[in-house]
Order: C-alpha cells, then structure tokens, then sequence
C-alpha cells in the first residue's frame, strides 16, 4: 500500500509536467477558487484545449484512428492532475471529451468519425449534450423534443435544459422522441446537431449562487440530415446509455474535494478561530472536525477507486457513492465555513468582499441535483451495489403518447 | 386546556394573510437581491397598524399580546415580507416606559432598528439599513441615537441587515440589562414566528410540486424518498408552531417560562425552517436552484435567520442552563 | 389560550382525585422509572382496575347500557392523568379497554356485548389482541393463521406474535384468513378467542432491553364456536380497521413523554455536568439542550391534540406524528442521560445499579418499530395528512394463495 | 498510487475470517451476557498468532505492522469477538522497548490490559475483567503491575470492561507521555477496524433480510425508505474502510499524518457503527429488536465502542486541532 506513483506513472507524471512547463505561456491559468467563465474568455479556453491537444494531452485513451493516443484511464487522471496543479481550468471541451466524443466513437458512422472526432480533440468545435427536459430530469426517457422525418432530413421541435456550455457549442448530441407510439423508452434516436443551424437558440440560466453555468435550448423546426442520425431510429436509449455510461467514468473521480478543499477551511479556522470566546471555539472545533473527517473518508475512497482504475479495472457503479458522500462533506465543509465567519456570515460575502464561504454554500444546494439527485444516486447503489431490488414500473409499457409515462 | 388560537386571533392572521400576500412576495425578495424596495415596506406596516400591535393603547398602539404579533408575524414570514415586525415586537418592549417614542415607533413617523452587540460599530442588526432611529445597549444603559449604517452585501436582502455605529446618543433608562434580555426573547419569538411561516409555506409549496411533477409514471411525491422528506419537514413545521404558540403565550402570561420557552421556539426554528427550505430545493429537482425559482429566496432567508439574534447552539445552552436550574414544569 | 382545566374539567379532576384518595389502600401503586410486571402481580393488577371501574373510572367514553359512563374523551384523558399522578400503573386491560372492547361494541352480537364488556371494564378477563404474524407485521393483511369451517366451530391454525399481555389474558380478538382464495384483505375473519381452550400456547418474547412484554402465541387445532365470530366471514379487515383506529385512539396522547421525562434529564444533567470539565460542559449542554427542545415540541404539540379533543374533536391521522417526534425525542433525550453518566455510559447500569438511562436507551430502537414504525407512520402522515399519492399496490387483487401477498 | 491491500494481507484476512467464524459469533457474545465465556478466549488468539502480530520477531511476534493486525481485527469484529486485539496492538507499542514482556504478550502466557485513567482507580478499560497483569500511566511513567478488577453490570459483555485498582507496580520507562499517545492511537485504529468488520457485517446481515423479507406484495428492500437507509449505511462503511486503511497504513508508513488519520478513523467509525447497527435492528422490524436475534449484539457493541478509547468529541476535536495545526497533507 501506498499513495505514489508506481514507476510508469511517475514517468508519465514528469512526461506531462514537462510539456505543460514547455508551453505554459500558450495556456490559460486560472486563479485559485476563481473560475473563469468560458463564455467570456472563449478564445483563450479553445486555444489552451488545442495547445494540450497538439502536445498529446487531450483524449488520451481514445483510439489512435480517433486521433486519440491509445492511452489508459490512468494517465488520464495523472494529465488532470497535473492540469489542477498547473491552473489550468476545466476544459472547454470536458463535455465533448467526457460524453458526447466516447457516444459518437461507439454510434457514429465513419463519415461522422472523421468530420467530428479530431476536430472535438483539438476544440475546433465545442460540443454539448442535449439530454435533460423541463418535464424529464431524473426520468429522462420521459422526454417530448420530437423529431419527425421529411425527405432526408429530420425536423425537431422541443426544448431542452441544464445544457452545460450550450452558449459556446458548435454541435451537440441531441435525444428527441421519434416515435411517441412506442413505449417511452422505444421511440427515442439520437442526433448530432449543428448548434448554429436556424432555429436553435440558447438562452442561459441563471441559478441560485449566481452564475449561468447552464442554459435552456429551443428548437423550433430545426433541420437535421438523415446523415446526423447516431445509431438507428428507435435506438436512442441504448446510444444514450453509453453516454451517461461515460459520465459515470468522468464524474467517478480520484479523491479530489467537491468544493473548497478541507485544507481551504483548516486555514480558515486558523485564521478565525482565535477571534472566538473560549466555549465557542469549543463547537467550531467540533464542526470543522466533522467536516474534516467526513472530507478526508471521501478523497481516501477516491483513492482507491483512482487504485481499481491503475490496476486495469472499470469505475463501477460505486462511484456513485463518491458523488453522494462528497455532496455531503461538501456541506459540512460549506456550513463550518460559513459560520466561522461570525458576523460576516448572514451577509453574502465577507467584509473584504471574499465570498467563497458564502458562494460555496448557496452552491451546495445544485449540487444534490444536478448530475444525479441524492435519491437518484441512493436507487442506483441500493440496485446495482447492494443488488436490492428495484421498485415496480409502470411507465416502461404502453405507448408514450397513451399516457404511459 | 385551550391550547389553540382564539377567534379573534385567527381573524387576524387571516386579515394579515389577506394583507401580506397582496403586498409582499417571494418575486418582491429576489428583486430586492438587485436592489429593488422591501416589500411591503415601513409604511405600509405602520398604516395597517402592524408595528403598534404590542404598543400600549396610551401611546396609540393596539396594546395586544405577543401572541396576536406572532400570528400576525407568521402571515408575514409566509411571503418573505420586510422589514421585519422583530423590531416592532423589541422596540415596544423597549420603549414601553417612553410612551412619546413607542408613539413614533406605532405610527411609523419614525422607522426604529435595534442593535444587537457595541454601539459604536454594531452585529449585523436587523432592519438597520433602513432606519434612522437606532436603540442599543451601551454599558448596561439603553440609549436612542442617530448612527451611519453600513449594510454588507445581502444574502437575504428582506432583512435590511447592516452594521451601524451611533452618531449621537441619549440615555432612556440606566441599567437597563434585564429589560433588554426581555425584548430580546420578545425579538427572537417574533423572529421565530416568521419563520413558522416561511418555513409553513416552503413545505405547502414543496408538497404542491410532488402532487404535480411526474417521474417514471408517477407522480415524485408517491416516492418515499421525497414523500418521507416532506413528512419530515411537515412534522418540524407543526411542532415549531407548538414552540412558538407556547412562547408567545408564555411573554404574558407565564414570565417564568419565557425565557426558556423564547430560547426553545428560536433555536428550533433556526432547524425546521432551514430543513424546510432544503427540502423545498430539493423536491424541485433542477429547476428549484434556479434564480428565478422562488425555493432558493425562501433558503437565503433560513440561512439567515438561523443565525440572528443568537444562533440555534446560543439558545440550545440557554435552555438547557435554564432546565439545569429547574426552569421546566412539573 | 391557556393550559388550564376548563371548570367542567377541573370539577371532573377533582371529582377522580377524590375517588383515587377514598381508594388509594385499594390501588396498586408503582415506584417512579420503576415498572411493575403484570405477570408477576396479577392479582394486584386486576384488583386494582375492579376498584377503579365499580368507582366508574374505567371505559369512561363507553355508552351506559354496555357499562361504561356515556362520557367523553377529555374525561377518559384527565382520569389517565390522575392515575399517572397518582403513579398507578398502566392498568392491566389496557388493551381490552382501548382496542379489544371497541371492537366488540361496534361488531359484536348482543349475546357478546353481554357476555363480555362488563367483565372486561371489571378486569374480571383481561383481553389480548391477536393480529400480527412472523410473515405480516406492518403488513398485517399478509397474515397466515388459518379458521376452517367444521360443523357449528372453527377450527385455528398458525402463530401470532407481539402480543401484548397474553401470557395473562383471557381472551382475545384473533385475526384469521378464511378464504385463501381471494385476494389478501377480503379473505379475513375476526372471531372472539378463549386463551384457556385447549390447543392456545402462550410463549413469552424477550426483547432486546431485557424484558418480556410481548408474546407470541401458537393456535393447535382450537376450535372456535362460529358464534364467537365478531363481524360477517371475509370482513375481518373492516372489523380489523375499527380495533386500529381505536389504537391510534389510545396513542394519539396529550403531551405525555416518550420514555424518561425531560425534567428527569434535567435534573440528571443538574448531578452530573459539575463532574465534567469545562468543554464538556459546553458539549453536553448542546445534547441536554436539544434532548429538552425535541421533547418540549412534541409535548406542546400533544396539548394541541388534547385540546381538539376537549373541544369535541376527534384525533386525526396526524397522531402519527406524536409518535414519529416522541421517538426521535426520546432517542436524543436517552443519548444525553446516558453521555452524561460519563465512565457508567459503557455498562449496562450505573454502580449504583440505577439502570435508568441504559435502560431507556436500549428501549427506543423497539419503539421505533412496534406500534407502526417509523417508515410507515411517515408514509401514513404523508398520504393522509399532506394528500400525497400512495405508492401503486400489486397485492391487492388476486387471490392469496395463487403468490399475490 | 497503490491505496489496497496486498495479497499477503487478503490472505491474512481471509485466514482470520475463516477462524474467527469457526470460534467466535453473535451467539457467544449473547451467552457472554449471561455469564459464558468470552469466545474465541485469550489462548485460541495467542495460540493462532494474533496477540503477536506486531509484537517484534526478537521478542517472538511477527513484526508486522498496524495495517497488517487491522486486517485480521476487522474480522474478528464480524463475529463480535473477544477479547480485543485493541489490546495487543495497544501492548505491542508499550513493550516495544521491554522483549522479555513483549515475549509474554506475544505468547500468551499472560493476560495484559491496558488501563485508561488513574491506575489506582482506573476508567472502564477493555479486557481488564479477564487480564492478569496491567499496563498504565501513572505521573508521565509506564508502569506495569497486578490489581483488582472491578467489573459493572456488562452492557456488551465481550468487551470485557473493568475499572482496576493496581496492587503493586513497577516502572519499565520514564516520560513515556508520547509512547502512552501513540499507543493509545494504535489501540483507536483496532478498535475503529473491528467497528469496520461489525458495522459491514450489520448491513450484509440488513441487506440479506430486506431481499427476502416481504410486506405489501413485494420484497422490503425494493421501498425506498428501507434501500435508502442501507445505502446510507453501506457508503459509511466503504467510507470507513478507505480511513481505516489509510490511519493504520500511516501507523508505520506516515507516523506524521498518524495522529491525525487516526482520529478520523475512530471518530467516524463511532458514528459509522452505531448508525449500520440502528439500521439493521430498523429493518428487521419487530424481530430485530428480540433478545433471540442478533441485531442487539452489534447495536450493544455500538453502543460501547463509540465511547472506548475517546468518543468522537473527542477524535473531532483532535482532527480539527491538528488540522488547523497544518496537519494535512497538500
């Protein structure tokens, strides 16, 4: 047991902090606990992607016919790493990598592979995925964007929602409904759409904690070709699952913190604490102990799910549970945070305007939701972890236009 | 036992239903967040009566009980309304031996906030943003003043939160400790009774939205994930009511039980209103940590409130130094 | 508003607390925390409830010509309080008067009302009630124990279980399927049983905290005269439905605590908080002070259930929620009597052998199960309180014995 | 990054767990409350090894390390045995600097414990009701030494708790205020990896039933109130498990991140625990809460271990103590 690379890590660990150390100067960098906005600072986030993409950073397991590197999951993760290290914020493209590149990959015709995949790689085209619905979150089968063929092309009406990077896309991967005769789950297929095709338009989202990392997409008579089709009609579900298949290994990650990192709130009490009477550093300690704790069990398990992968092996459905105990932590770290602030702690930023207590805790509540609710995630470890069995459905039978949703 | 409302009382949450809900509301409270007014405002409160309800009838006010504010403050939690009746229901207590200024306090000519901590830079006082006359506690005295108010970015702009340092004062009343902790608990029933109310409301609406919103065939709130989580938060709100009728009660006519009964109602409802208002967040799924969604107005508000005028762990000590004492029952 | 008796109230107190001094030589008085096992002082127990009904304080709200008071439930409730006060035990019929007499009233022939209700009011038999089973506990239509029809009788098979008081009782109203082949609530029969007759095992149930108070009970072939039938055969679930409404009845108290009293955790925290040191201090006054807040709210809340009632009212399904919050109530008040025994918290009883808070600590986990458990009051409370839609039911059709259960 | 066991270590367990099924269970800790032996016994331990493990080869042990005892430690805690490897781990430390007693405890020719508090008076301490000789602190110095035992009315009887009056002792080392932490930590990692090995066996044993079980037409695991408590507790474990392994891997590897790992480690598995054998007795229903199943043995071992070796006020106090200190790593 240990916490280091083993040789060939370590080698392709100095692999990728030399070439980031050689082309620092073509890369964005981020300040620490600020984010920068893709939308504002576009230009720079393509160019970074492509600058990492030219060095051979950028889809490293992919295959090389995809322009990938025939790489492992691993050294994946170390190049993340060491683009956290070095600054670098999320990728542009982290959508298209993570989801809709791996879907086009496993559905796509060879046509479509060659158009799309290295230009996705290279962040020419910025890629979104157009799953989620007003009426389907959790149940996302349920959704009504409907798609109707004419000639040879399909013409979509609908709107989606939740839509990450949908205001900077080129393309996206769009889910719709093309035979509401068919149970829910039979009557959907699978599209590339051209984000800037006629009809299409984006309109971001604010959310509570302020920023606008979602968007809401309307489609009205938008025109896909026949050609754009992934996998056959009526064989949406499947395509899709390979898609959320792929989210699971993105978001199943190795012990990095959801949030503000427990060292962030260990400082913070140091500062703090001092200022407090004696009976309340008493309390404090108990809950930045907790937060700690509950931190430290979640980064540890990361761990050896990051171990599983370096041995070879496959994010199950466990990683589940990295995303649910982390939202957990993550609460605990955003609460001890908050109230260690003291009086600034009813206002939404501290005196000297430093709002990553506050900003952090009016984020907690999103992070519940999005990528799989707290319920959601719980169904899909009872089920597939523990193997209890999964309640009786109704909705799968009958056909979606008859009510059986 | 007649441990219910009277007729008169429930008439009046329900005058004050009727009254909050068209001049108050959660869209008034995110507008506030970008700067728009308080709804419904100083003087709206005044005109209705609202701020003299515990001012004796000498000085123009209703001379009621802590409990006909509290219903009425419940009505106004509901809709997020400001500023707050926490500062009428202090004030007056307060000013009750000053009947030329609890007169300005019941008209509402003059618009009062209460300091909590020093008076030369106070706490984050409620309300203080918006008034220009301010009460505190200063070496044991209570003193009236002018001051410079400097209000912090809002997490709940409904609260006219800011901090404020005396500019002028002049001494009501020397040792004045015992009548300050009073007025205090009055502050923190009252407090406690908006957020009855809030928290009321953040559970109708989040019930409302399980009936309706449908997933894999069926509606969410069938679920017992959500269904439990609702139940939950139902169950605090009912029991919070309980707390608040018993504390209110208690300020006239049981004094040996208010102060562990004021502590009581506000530290659990520091807990029920911030369970309710997550689980509001959470039933709704996506949309409900969206802007324009009004869960996370109803949550800006719990986060808040949770921690004035004495944070739930402050009043948890306090009752339980009050139970050690043999404040409780038999 | 007030907590005060109304004068019809405090004229019927004093009218019980006169009655309780004249007999108190008469009466069985139990030691405060301590309590006293019916098995044990039988005798004592059924002389003390014959006391009470010839000075008619027993079935208060039962109608005159079936030798109860024709009064009302704020009546029955104030005599409870008084016997509370007057620490005398619960009374030995306790479930015959509350749920077992009920039933018999509203579904009994003449001939059993006459038989039966003034010997129970009397204790002259004592009453158990035979509904759960091993297979069907919050499930209780699930249930196994089968009645065939031979000649004039009934012939029983099967087990009970968590039958309170049957070890002593007399007789008891016995849940039974008579017709497996149709569907699971509408092939069930009540019928009045004699807990003398040949072929009834009564064999005591230890529970976890050490005592007895529950039983189960094997039928042998125990024939049952079809006049002992309460109600017609195949409605044994709507006679079944009055004996639990009248449970909910009895439980849905006044603001009675759940296990120790609060003030006893009071005035324990008084003896024992000096020994610790000052962070400690600081920490289990935060128990002790959500341990008194938790049972405060529920027993305020338990006056407002009385008052419905004092004011003519009937308890609603929101009595489940008594339940829920006592318990929670209860386990944060048990947990900071026994953190607050300090080095005597890892034994089972303190060196004095006071075993008080261990004691209760060791109860609460049943009392989140027996008597509906928590998950389904919740899902009580959430159907019949806040109208939220019950779960879809697959085992309400097709008959029994054909797998649908 | 290699965070997992090797296979020397998955073998070590599964010999452990093949040993500690055949000679320790539920059963045996339900007689134990009764008056019968403690299984598997302070000699079969002794006899297979484990009293050694990390006792030095010199003085007869294996020479193992913390994490290589934690793994056995865990299985010994599936079946609720006794008595307690805490104290061989606890001992090993102490002894380290003493072969010729090291060679006693690693051979089991005698019954050590290890007192907590005042030695001549001391705290409830594990295994002291059946130990012979006692280790303790007494004014900085390690002492060792006979007494009397003074055993309460048992609560979880496998764990052997008695306070002890030493009759004599003698002083092995001076100063010895950093080896007593140490140890003491060591001694909090076993106990936290036989709360690991209880707490997974109550949610396979809570798991197991709520397949089979059956209300309302269908299993009671498929009801999310049943599924989702049992996730809740399963993430604690698999949450645990990553803790455990990392504070007894630190033990040996990392003695800076120690202290703090484990703290953690005890802290969460006294919550961990306790909440895994609430669960099991909660989804059994009526069975699970009768002297004749075995859900209460775990929930009293629960019960009891939150508290041995420090609670988790104290282990959070300590984390967040060291935390702030600057003990985590980058």
């Amino acid at each position: 047991m240990d916490f280091d690379d083993n040789p060939e890590e370590a080698e392709y660990r100095a692999h990728v902090r030399a070439l980031l150390e050689q082309h620092t100067g073509e890369l964005l960098h981020g300040g620490a606990g600020e984010s920068l906005d893709p939308a504002t600072h576009e230009a720079e986030f393509r160019r970074t992607q492509r600058v990492l993409a030219e060095a051979g950073l950028i889809g490293i397991p992919w295959p090389r016919e995809h322009g990938g590197q025939g790489g492992t999951l691993v050294q994946q993760a170390i190049a993340g790493q060491e683009f956290s290290r070095a600054r670098i914020p999320t990728l542009i493209n982290h959508i298209g990598l993570g989801m809709c590149g791996p879907t086009v990959i496993a559905h796509g015709s060879d046509d479509q592979k060659e158009r799309y995949l290295a230009r996705l790689l290279r962040a020419d085209d910025v890629w979104c995925q157009l799953f989620s619905e007003p009426a389907s979150g959790s149940d996302l089968a349920a959704l009504r964007t409907t798609a109707v063929r004419d000639g040879d092309d399909w013409v979509v009406n609908g709107q989606k929602v939740w839509t990450t990077l949908a205001q900077v896309a080129d393309y996206g991967i769009l889910l719709t409904r093309t035979d509401p005769d068919r149970p829910k789950h039979a009557g959907l297929t699978m599209f590339v759409v051209d984000m800037h095709a006629p009809g299409v338009t984006v309109r971001p989202l604010r959310q509570m904690a302020g920023g606008s990392g979602f968007n809401e997409v309307f489609f009205d008579d938008v025109r896909i070709p026949d050609a754009e089709r992934l996998g056959e009609p009526g064989e949406g579900w499947r395509v899709a699952l390979t898609t959320l298949m792929n989210e699971r290994v993105a978001i199943g990650g190795g012990g990095s913190d959801i949030g503000v990192p427990v060292e962030t709130l260990a400082a913070h009490a140091r500062d703090r604490l001092p200022a407090l009477g004696p009976d309340r550093q008493v309390l404090a300690r108990q809950a930045v102990g907790r937060a700690v704790v509950a931190s430290l069990a979640t980064r540890y398990t990361g761990y050896r799910r990051f171990t599983v992968l370096s041995q070879g092996g496959l994010p199950g459905p466990e990683a589940s549970a990295g995303k649910l105990a982390g939202t957990a932590a993550g609460r605990l770290v955003a609460d001890a945070g908050v109230r260690l602030l003291g009086d600034d702690a009813v206002y939404g930023a501290a005196a000297d305007g430093d709002d990553t207590w506050q900003g952090m805790q009016a984020y907690m509540p999103g992070l519940a939701i999005a990528g799989g609710t707290d319920q959601v995630l719980r169904n899909i470890l009872g089920e597939r972890v523990l193997g209890l069995p999964p309640e009786p459905r109704a909705d799968k039978s009958g056909p979606f236009s008859g009510g059986t949703r | 036992m007649n441990f219910d409302l009277d007729v008169d009382q429930r008439d009046a949450a329900a005058g004050a239903r009727a009254f909050f809900t068209g001049s108050a509301s959660p869209a008034a409270a995110r507008a506030a967040l970008e700067g728009g007014a308080v709804e419904p405002g100083h003087k709206a409160l005044a005109d209705i009566g609202f701020l003299g309800i515990t001012v004796a009838e000498a000085a123009g006010g209703a001379g009621g009980s802590l409990l006909d504010l509290a219903v009425v403050a419940e009505q106004g939690g509901a809709v997020l309304a400001g500023p707050s009746l926490v500062t009428a229901a202090r004030a007056a207590v307060l000013l009750a031996g000053v009947p030329e200024l609890a007169a300005l306090l019941a008209d509402g000519s003059t618009a009062f906030a209460v300091l909590d901590g020093p008076v030369d830079g106070s706490h984050a006082s409620i309300d203080a943003a918006g008034a220009t006359l301010f009460l505190g506690l200063d070496g044991g005295a209570l003193v009236v003043g002018a001051g410079e108010a400097r209000a912090g970015q809002p997490m709940d702009a409904t609260r006219g939160l800011a901090s404020v340092r005396l500019t002028d004062r002049r001494v009501l009343r020397e040792d004045a400790g015992e009548l300050w902790a009073r007025a205090r608990q009055a502050a923190a029933v009252v407090l406690a009774a908006e957020d009855l109310g809030a928290a009321d409301r953040a559970v109708q609406l989040g019930v409302a939205y399980a009936k309706e919103r449908q997933a894999f065939g069926r509606a969410i709130g069938s679920y017992q994930s959500v269904k439990h989580m609702l139940v939950d938060a139902w169950v605090g709100v009912d029991q919070l009511r309980s707390l608040l009728w018993w504390a209110a009660w208690a300020a006239d006519a049981a004094p040996d039980e208010f102060p562990l009964a004021a502590s009581a109602a506000k530290a659990y409802a520091a807990e029920v209103f911030e369970r309710a208002a997550e689980t509001l967040i959470q039933v709704h799924g996506g949309i409900g940590f969206t802007w324009e969604h009004d869960a996370h107005l109803y949550w800006r508000r719990a986060k808040v409130d949770r921690l004035l005028l004495g944070d739930e762990a402050e009043h948890l000590d306090t009752v339980a130094r009050l139970a050690v004492a043999g404040a409780l029952r038999a």
